[in-house]
C-alpha cells in the first residue's frame, strides 16, 4: 500500500501563476486529489464598486485583471452605455477593437513566455516578455500608462489616436509577424515542448461544455464559441476572421490555440487599422460625472478575453453609483471546475505548466 | 428567438420577459429554480457564465440569479429568483452546472447564504479568519470597517 | 496555419536562434539609455497654482480620495490668497493612494492640473510621498485635458427669448424661461463646487438648490433659497448673477444659468406655503421697518420667522421699491411681485403702503413705539448732473420716469431721446423708451441714443443688457460727456451738445473724468432722460438724532457688522450702507444680516447695549 | 583598534551585498506585472546583479508589490521571518504607502510598515520598469551607507510590529 501525501503550492511558488495556492495529494508523483485555495489577491473590487461614481469606477476596473486590463473596460464600457441606451460613435468602435486586439496579444506573448518557462524553456521567456514591451509602449502613447490603460471609458474611448500611431502599431504587427517564425522554430516547432505537452491535461469536447469552459479551453476542444462572432461587440461584425479549433484538448492543443489566435490578433489589427473611418468624433459626450445617473436596469455585458468569456452583470438603481456590478471571470470556472478535476492523475512536475495552460489568473478569481 | 422563447414558456411557473436581441429574463420563485434550470439545460442553455447575489435590502430580499448561455442560439437567459434575507438558504445547482458549485461557495461567503446540497457552502473560500458580517451585504459598510481594523497615513490637508 | 507541421515537432529548429548570438540586443541599458517618454504620459502632477482656483473639484472626482486641499500660506510659495472666485487652498497629492487615472486633470475646470512625464520618485520615507505639486518642481506636461473630449459639460443650454421685433412691441417678459429638459440638463453642469456662493452676497446654498432642481424637487430646491434670499423669483430674474461671473466653467466653456435655474424652479411653485423658513415663538417683540424696498422685505420675513413682529412703513403705493417702480415690467412682470411680496405678508408681516415717515407718521414716535426700527429708504431720488439746461420740463430723471411707465401707465414719447448714463437704469430706460416707441410709432423715424463717459470696454451695464439694446436698436455714444442742453428758438429741445473723454478714471483708479474740450458734437434729440445715479433723502430724522447718526468716508450710512447705525436699536441695509453693490441681493443679503443683528439687539446681545 | 578593523569590515561586506541581491519570487500584488519586462531582455537587471529566487530562504530582498491582502499579509510576514539577515523590501508603488485605490477595501492593508519594515518605496501605480531599476539602485545607496535597516529595526521593535499584526490578522 503506497501512502499519500499533502502539498501545499504557492501562494509564493515559481510555477503559481500569480499569488494563488493550491493544495494537492499525491501518490507517489501522481496527483490524487486538487483544491484551489484563492483570495490572497482579494480587493473587494465588487464592493468598492458600489460605492463609487460612475466614472470613479473607470480607476477599478482595470486592475481586476493585470495581464489584460482592457477587457474590463471595454465590458464595463458596453454595460454602461446598455443600460443608457447610448451608441458609441463608428472610429470609437475601431479603436476599441484595435486596442482589444492589441491587449490580447500582449496577454498572449506574456502567457507563452509564462507557459514556456514552467516547461523550462527560457529563451522564449526571454523574447516574449521583451516583445510585449513594445506593445505597452504603444498602449502608453494613446492613454499615458503602460499596464492600467484606463482609455476605453462609457461612451467611446477617451481620447483620439494621436498622429502617426497607425503606423507605429503596424509596424509593431510586422515585427511581431516576424518574431512569430522565430518563436515557432525555438518553441511551437521544437519536439521539447510536444513531448512535455502532449496528451496531457485532456479536457475532452463533452467535459469542456460540462463544465463550462469558455476561450481557448473550449476551442481545443473542438468547440468555435466565441463571443467576438456569437455576439460581436465593438467593431468585431464588420471584420473578417476565423475561429480555431483543434479536436484533442490536451495542453498542446490549447497552447497551440492560443499561437494560433495571436497570429489572428495581429490580422484583426491589420484589418481594423485598413478599416477604420480616418476621421470623426471618438466619444459620445456623457454627462457630468459628479451627476451622472443611470437609468435603472440590469443588464449583462460580455466580451472575449484571451482566456475565455468576461463578464460584467450590472444593475443600476437610478442613482449615481452602480448598485451592484458582478465580474465573471472565464479563470474563475477553468481554475475550480475544471482545473481540479483536470489535475487529477497528472505528475507533480506538470502541475505547474497545467495551470499555465489552462491561463488561470488569479486576481480575476479572486477580485 | 421567438420559438425559445415560446419553449421557456413552457416551463412552469416562469415569467420571461424579452430584454433585447438575445437576453432574456427568466423570474421564477424560489421553489422551482432548480427545476427550471433543469428545464433550461435540456432546452439547450448548456453553459452557467455566472451566478451571484443582489442584495435587495429595502425589499428585504436577496435576488439570486443564474446567466446562462445557448452557444446554439447565441442567447442569454437570465434567471432571477428571490429569497427572504432572513436565514437564506437556497439549493445546488451543481448537479446541473458543475461551475455553479464554486459560485455557491463564494455566494456563502460573501453573502452569508447557506447552500443545501453542497458541501463547501459556509467554509472559508477567499476570506480568512472573518469575523464581520459577510462582506457583500449592503448593511456591511466597509469604509467603515477599514477605518476600524487598518490606520490610514495622515494627511495635513484641509477637507472643508 | 499547418497544424500538421507543428504536430511533427523538429530537433533542429531551435538551434536556428543561435543567430540571434550576432545580433545587438534590445536591452535598454536603463539609466546609460533611455527611451522618450510617450507624450500623453500619466505621471506625478504638475499644477499652475497661480491659475488654480482651489475649487476642489480634483478632490470630488478622485477615486481614490488622494486629494486634499492644503491652506494657501502651507504649499511652499506666495499665491494671491483673495483672488475673486477662489478658495485660499490648492490641491495636495497623496501619492500613497493616488492611481494616475487622471480623472483630476479632465476635470480641472481651470486646466490649471496636468501630469507630467515624470514617474520616477523613489524614497524610504513614506511620509515624503504627499506634497503639493507646483510647476517650479520642474516637471515636463505629459497628460493634458481636452476640450474636444472632456467630461465637463462646457456648453451652456441656449435660453429662449422673444426675437427684438416681437418684444418691441409690447411689455411682455422677454426671457421665456427654461423648459423642463432643459433646466435639468442646465442643472446637470453643476460640479457642486460652491465656487459661486462667495460670490453671491446672500450666499446663498447654490449647489444644492441646484442638485435640488437636478432631483427634479422644486420644494426643496427653493426651500433652500429661502434660507437666505426671500425674493428667488425676482432674483431669478432681474439679478445681477454675480454668481456666474464666479462659475467655474468660465474658464473653459461658459458657466452656468444659475439665475435662471432659480428662475425655473420658483416657477414651477404657485406659491411658497408648504417650502417657508418653520417661524419660531412669538416673542412678543415690534419692529418697525422703514422702506417696502428689497432689504425692508428681507428683514421682515427674516424677523418674523424669528417670532417678532413686523411693520413695514412704505411711501409709496405698493410695496417693492425699486423693484415696483424702477424695473421695466419686460424684466419684471407685475405678478411675480405680487406672488413674493405676498408669500412674505403670509408670514405675518404688516405692510402699510401710502404712509410716509416724517409726515405721516413721526420717525421719533417709532422709535418709542417699536423695540427696534430698520432702514431700509434705498435711494429714491435721481442724481442730477448739474447740466446746464436740466430744468427744463423735458428733461427728467431716470427714476421718475421709469416709475412712471410702470406704475402710473404712461405710455406717451417723444421720436427722439437722449439716455444720459451707461448703468444698467439707463439700459432700462432706453429700452422702455425702444418699447414706447414701437408702439406709438412703429419705429418709424425714431430714434433712442444714450451718452456715457464710459468707453464699451468699462461700461457698468452688463453685456446682456448692452446686448439686449443694441438688438432693439438702440444708438451708443461711448465715451462722451454731456456738457450742455441746446434748445430750438421755440423752446424746445434740440440736442445735446457733448464732448470726448480722455479718461474716466485717472492714475489713482478714481473717478475723475477729464475731456478734449475741442472736440464736441450734438446729437440731436427733443427728450433727454438722465440716469447717472440716485441718492437718498433723510430728510424724516430729526436734526438731533441725524447728528447722531454716523456716515462712512463715501456718504453711505455707517453700520456694524450686523447693521446697526450708530443710534442704539436703529439697523440699516440697503443701497443706502456701503456694503451694498447697488443692487437687489446685496440688499437682501444686508437686509437678512440686520434681521440677525436686530433679533440679537432684542434678545439683549447687541454689542453697544 | 578592534573596533575599527570591524567597521570597515562591514562597509566591506555592504559593498559587495549590493552587488549581489537576490529577489523573492513572490507576486503578492498587481505591481508584479511590470517585474516581467525588467527581468527580462528588455530592461535586463541582471546588470546590477540582480536576480529572481525561488525560496525565502536564500533571498535577500522582498518585493510587495502593490496591495497586500490581509490574508497574504500573513504569508507575506512568514516569509519575511524566514529571510534571513541582511535583508530588505521594496514597497511597490501606492498600495502599500497608503492603501491606495483600495482605501475602502476591507481586505487591503494600508500601510506596509505597521506590519513589516520597508526600506524603500516606489512611487506609482504601477511604477515603470525604469522606476523600478532606479529604485534597486537607491536600495544599492542605501545598503552601501548602512541605511537600509529594515531589518535590525523589525528586531529592535518587534513587539510593535507583532501587536499590529495581530491586531489584523486576528
Amino acid at each position: 500500500m503506497s501512502k499519500s501525501y499533502e502539498l501545499f503550492i504557492g501562494p509564493n511558488h515559481p510555477g503559481i501563476p500569480g499569488n494563488f495556492s493550491l493544495k494537492i495529494e499525491l501518490e507517489g508523483d501522481t496527483v490524487i486529489s486538487a483544491k484551489g485555495d484563492p483570495g490572497y489577491l482579494h480587493r473587494a473590487f465588487e464592493k468598492a464598486m458600489e460605492g463609487r461614481y460612475y466614472i470613479q469606477n473607470l480607476a477599478l476596473i482595470p486592475r481586476i485583471c493585470v495581464p489584460e486590463p482592457d477587457i474590463n473596460e471595454a465590458a464595463y464600457a458596453m454595460a454602461v452605455e446598455d443600460l443608457m441606451g447610448v451608441e458609441i460613435p463608428e472610429r470609437a468602435k475601431y479603436i476599441r477593437t484595435i486596442v482589444l486586439e492589441l491587449a490580447r496579444a500582449a496577454n498572449y506573448t506574456f502567457w507563452m513566455g509564462g507557459f514556456a518557462g514552467t516547461l523550462g524553456l527560457y529563451t522564449l521567456a526571454q523574447w516574449s516578455f521583451g516583445d510585449r514591451d513594445y506593445a505597452l509602449d504603444l498602449f502608453a502613447e494613446i492613454c499615458g500608462a503602460r499596464v492600467y490603460h484606463m482609455y476605453i471609458w462609457p461612451g467611446g474611448v477617451r481620447r483620439d489616436l494621436p498622429p502617426g500611431w497607425e503606423d507605429k502599431l503596424l509596424g509593431y504587427v510586422k515585427y511581431m509577424k516576424e518574431r512569430l517564425i522565430d518563436y515557432d522554430n525555438i518553441f511551437f516547432k521544437n519536439v521539447m515542448f510536444k513531448y512535455r505537452t502532449k496528451g496531457i491535461a485532456v479536457v475532452t469536447k463533452e467535459q469542456a461544455i460540462e463544465w463550462g469552459a469558455t476561450g481557448p479551453i473550449l476551442k481545443a476542444a473542438g468547440v468555435a464559441q466565441d463571443v467576438r462572432k456569437d455576439d460581436p461587440y465593438a467593431a468585431y461584425e464588420y471584420l473578417d476572421f476565423e475561429i480555431p479549433t483543434l479536436t484533442d484538448g490536451d495542453s498542446w492543443s490549447r497552447a497551440m490555440i492560443r499561437r494560433w489566435e495571436l497570429e489572428n490578433s495581429l490580422n484583426i489589427i491589420e484589418q481594423a487599422v485598413k478599416k477604420m473611418p480616418k476621421k470623426g468624433p471618438v466619444w459620445e459626450k456623457m454627462p457630468n460625472p459628479l451627476k451622472w445617473y443611470v437609468p435603472e436596469g440590469e443588464t449583462y455585458a460580455k466580451v472575449e478575453s484571451a482566456r475565455g468569456e468576461h463578464g460584467f452583470y450590472m444593475v443600476s438603481d437610478g442613482t449615481g453609483k452602480p448598485y451592484r456590478v458582478a465580474v465573471r471571470g472565464a479563470s474563475h470556472t477553468h481554475m475550480f471546475t475544471i482545473a481540479e478535476k483536470v489535475l487529477i492523475g497528472q505528475r507533480l512536475a506538470d502541475v505547474s505548466h497545467i495551470l499555465v495552460s489552462l491561463d488561470v489568473c488569479p486576481p480575476e478569481i479572486d477580485r | 428567438m421567438m420559438d425559445i422563447v415560446d419553449k421557456i414558456k413552457g416551463i412552469e411557473g416562469v415569467k420571461v420577459t424579452v430584454q433585447r436581441e438575445n437576453r432574456i429574463f427568466v423570474d421564477v420563485s424560489e421553489d422551482k429554480v432548480i427545476s427550471t434550470l433543469y428545464n433550461m439545460k435540456l432546452i439547450g442553455f448548456h453553459q452557467l457564465s455566472v451566478q451571484n447575489v443582489i442584495d435587495r435590502i429595502k425589499d428585504n430580499k436577496f435576488e439570486i440569479f443564474y446567466v446562462l448561455y445557448s452557444r446554439e442560439y447565441k442567447i442569454n437567459a437570465i434567471v432571477r429568483t428571490w429569497i427572504d434575507r432572513e436565514n437564506p438558504v437556497i439549493k445546488t445547482a451543481d448537479k446541473i452546472y458543475p461551475s455553479a458549485h464554486t459560485w455557491e461557495r463564494e455566494i456563502s461567503e460573501m453573502f452569508g447564504i447557506k447552500v443545501d446540497g453542497n458541501e463547501d457552502s459556509g467554509k472559508p473560500f477567499i476570506l480568512e479568519n472573518w469575523k464581520d458580517l459577510p462582506p457583500m451585504r449592503k448593511d456591511f459598510d466597509s469604509v467603515k470597517y477599514s477605518s476600524e481594523h487598518f490606520v490610514f497615513r495622515h494627511s495635513e490637508g484641509e477637507n472643508e | 496555419m499547418n497544424i500538421k507541421e507543428y504536430e511533427k515537432g523538429s530537433f533542429l529548429k531551435p538551434l536556428t536562434s543561435v543567430k540571434y548570438l550576432f545580433k545587438k540586443p534590445h536591452t535598454l541599458r536603463y539609466p546609460k539609455e533611455t527611451k522618450p517618454v510617450a507624450d500623453r504620459f500619466r505621471g506625478l502632477h504638475i499644477n499652475d497654482v497661480d491659475k488654480c482656483i482651489g475649487c476642489g473639484n480634483c478632490r470630488d472626482i478622485c477615486p481614490c480620495a488622494a486629494i486634499t486641499m492644503e491652506k494657501a500660506s502651507k504649499i511652499g510659495r506666495p499665491i494671491e490668497i483673495d483672488k475673486k472666485g477662489a478658495n485660499p487652498v490648492r490641491p495636495k497629492i497623496d501619492y500613497g493612494r493616488c492611481s494616475f487615472c487622471a480623472l483630476c486633470v479632465e476635470m480641472c475646470p481651470t486646466g490649471s492640473l496636468k501630469m507630467s512625464k515624470d514617474l520616477i520618485y523613489t524614497s524610504p520615507d513614506a511620509e515624503a510621498f504627499a506634497w503639493v505639486p507646483l510647476e517650479e518642481q520642474g516637471r515636463e506636461p505629459g497628460f493634458i485635458q481636452d476640450n474636444e473630449i472632456t467630461p465637463l459639460m462646457l456648453e451652456a443650454q441656449e435660453m429662449e427669448e422673444l426675437e427684438p421685433e416681437v418684444r418691441k412691441r409690447s411689455f411682455e417678459e422677454m426671457i421665456l424661461g427654461f423648459s423642463e429638459e432643459q433646466a435639468r440638463k442646465e442643472a446637470m453642469r453643476c460640479l457642486g463646487c460652491g465656487i459661486c456662493m462667495q460670490g453671491c452676497p446672500a450666499h446663498m446654498k447654490i449647489p444644492e438648490y441646484i442638485q435640488a432642481i437636478f432631483d427634479g424637487d422644486h420644494k426643496k430646491s427653493v426651500k433652500y433659497m429661502l434660507e437666505d434670499n426671500v425674493l428667488p423669483g425676482i432674483c431669478g430674474r432681474i439679478c445681477t448673477h454675480r454668481c456666474q461671473d464666479d462659475c467655474v466653467y468660465q474658464y473653459r466653456g461658459a458657466p452656468i444659468h444659475i439665475m435662471w435655474l432659480k428662475r425655473y424652479a420658483t416657477d414651477q411653485l404657485e406659491d411658497y406655503k408648504d417650502v417657508n423658513i418653520e417661524k419660531m415663538p412669538a416673542t412678543g417683540k415690534k419692529v418697525a421697518i422703514i422702506g417696502g424696498g428689497p432689504s425692508g422685505l428681507s428683514a421682515a420675513y427674516h424677523l418674523s420667522t424669528m417670532g417678532h413682529s413686523v411693520t413695514i412703513f412704505e411711501q409709496k403705493n405698493r410695496a417693492g421699491g425699486a423693484l415696483a417702480t424702477g424695473i421695466p415690467l419686460y424684466r419684471l412682470p407685475i405678478y411675480e411681485l405680487d406672488k413674493e411680496i405676498g408669500n412674505i405678508e403670509s408670514m405675518g408681516v404688516e405692510i402699510k403702503t401710502n404712509v410716509k415717515v416724517g409726515e405721516d407718521v413721526k420717525f421719533e414716535d417709532l422709535l418709542k413705539e417699536f423695540d427696534a426700527v430698520y432702514i431700509g429708504i434705498g435711494l429714491s431720488y435721481g442724481r442730477s448732473i448739474n447740466l446746464k439746461g436740466e430744468e427744463h420740463p423735458d428733461v427728467v430723471q431716470a427714476i421718475d420716469f421709469l416709475r412712471q411707465v410702470k406704475v402710473e401707465g404712461r405710455r406717451d414719447i417723444t421720436k427722439h431721446v437722449i439716455v444720459i448714463g451707461g448703468g444698467n437704469v439707463a439700459m432700462d430706460v432706453a429700452r422702455t423708451v425702444a418699447r414706447l416707441q414701437e408702439i406709438n410709432y412703429q419705429s418709424k423715424d425714431t430714434t433712442v441714443e444714450t451718452v456715457s463717459l464710459e468707453d464699451w470696454d468699462i461700461m457698468p451695464a452688463s453685456q446682456e443688457e448692452i446686448d439686449g439694446a443694441l438688438e432693439e436698436g438702440v444708438i451708443f455714444n461711448p465715451a462722451w460727456g454731456p456738457n450742455q442742453v441746446i434748445f430750438n428758438e421755440d423752446g424746445s429741445i434740440k440736442g445735446l451738445e457733448v464732448k470726448k473723454v480722455k479718461y474716466v478714471f485717472d492714475e489713482n483708479h478714481r473717478f475723475n473724468p477729464a475731456f478734449y474740450e475741442d472736440q464736441k458734437k450734438i446729437i440731436y434729440g427733443d427728450y433727454i432722460i438722465e440716469s447717472v445715479g440716485q441718492m437718498y433723502n433723510f430728510s424724516f430724522i430729526p436734526k438731533e438724532l441725524m447728528e447722531q447718526l454716523k456716515f462712512t468716508p463715501r456718504r453711505k450710512v455707517w453700520v456694524d457688522e450686523y447693521g446697526e447705525t450708530s443710534i442704539p436699536g436703529v439697523f440699516a441695509g440697503g443701497d443706502i450702507v456701503e456694503t451694498s453693490k447697488g443692487d437687489a441681493i446685496s440688499a437682501i443679503a444686508n437686509g437678512h444680516r440686520a434681521a440677525i443683528g436686530i433679533d440679537r439687539f432684542l434678545h439683549g446681545k447687541s454689542r453697544r447695549g | 583598534m578592534e573596533k575599527m578593523t570591524e567597521e570597515q569590515v562591514k562597509s566591506i561586506a555592504n559593498m559587495l551585498r549590493k552587488r549581489s541581491l537576490w529577489m523573492i519570487h513572490y507576486c503578492t500584488g498587481c505591481g508584479a506585472m511590470e517585474l516581467p519586462p525588467t527581468m527580462t531582455s528588455r530592461y535586463d537587471m541582471e546588470r546590477f546583479g540582480l536576480a529572481p529566487y525561488v525560496t525565502s530562504r536564500q533571498a535577500d530582498i522582498l518585493l510587495i508589490t502593490g496591495y497586500l491582502n490581509v490574508k497574504t499579509l500573513r504569508r507575506v510576514i512568514t516569509v519575511y521571518e524566514q529571510m534571513l539577515d541582511p535583508k530588505y523590501v521594496i514597497g511597490f508603488g501606492s498600495c502599500t504607502l497608503n492603501g491606495g485605490v483600495y482605501w475602502d477595501s476591507y481586505a487591503v492593508i494600508k500601510q506596509l510598515d505597521r506590519y513589516i519594515p520597508a526600506d524603500l518605496y516606489i512611487a506609482g501605480c504601477m511604477p515603470r520598469p525604469e522606476a523600478v531599476i532606479s529604485a534597486f539602485r537607491h536600495l544599492m545607496e542605501l545598503i552601501d551607507s548602512g541605511k537600509a535597516d529594515g531589518y535590525k529595526r523589525y528586531k529592535r521593535n518587534l513587539a510593535y510590529y507583532k501587536e499590529n499584526q495581530r491586531k489584523v490578522l486576528g
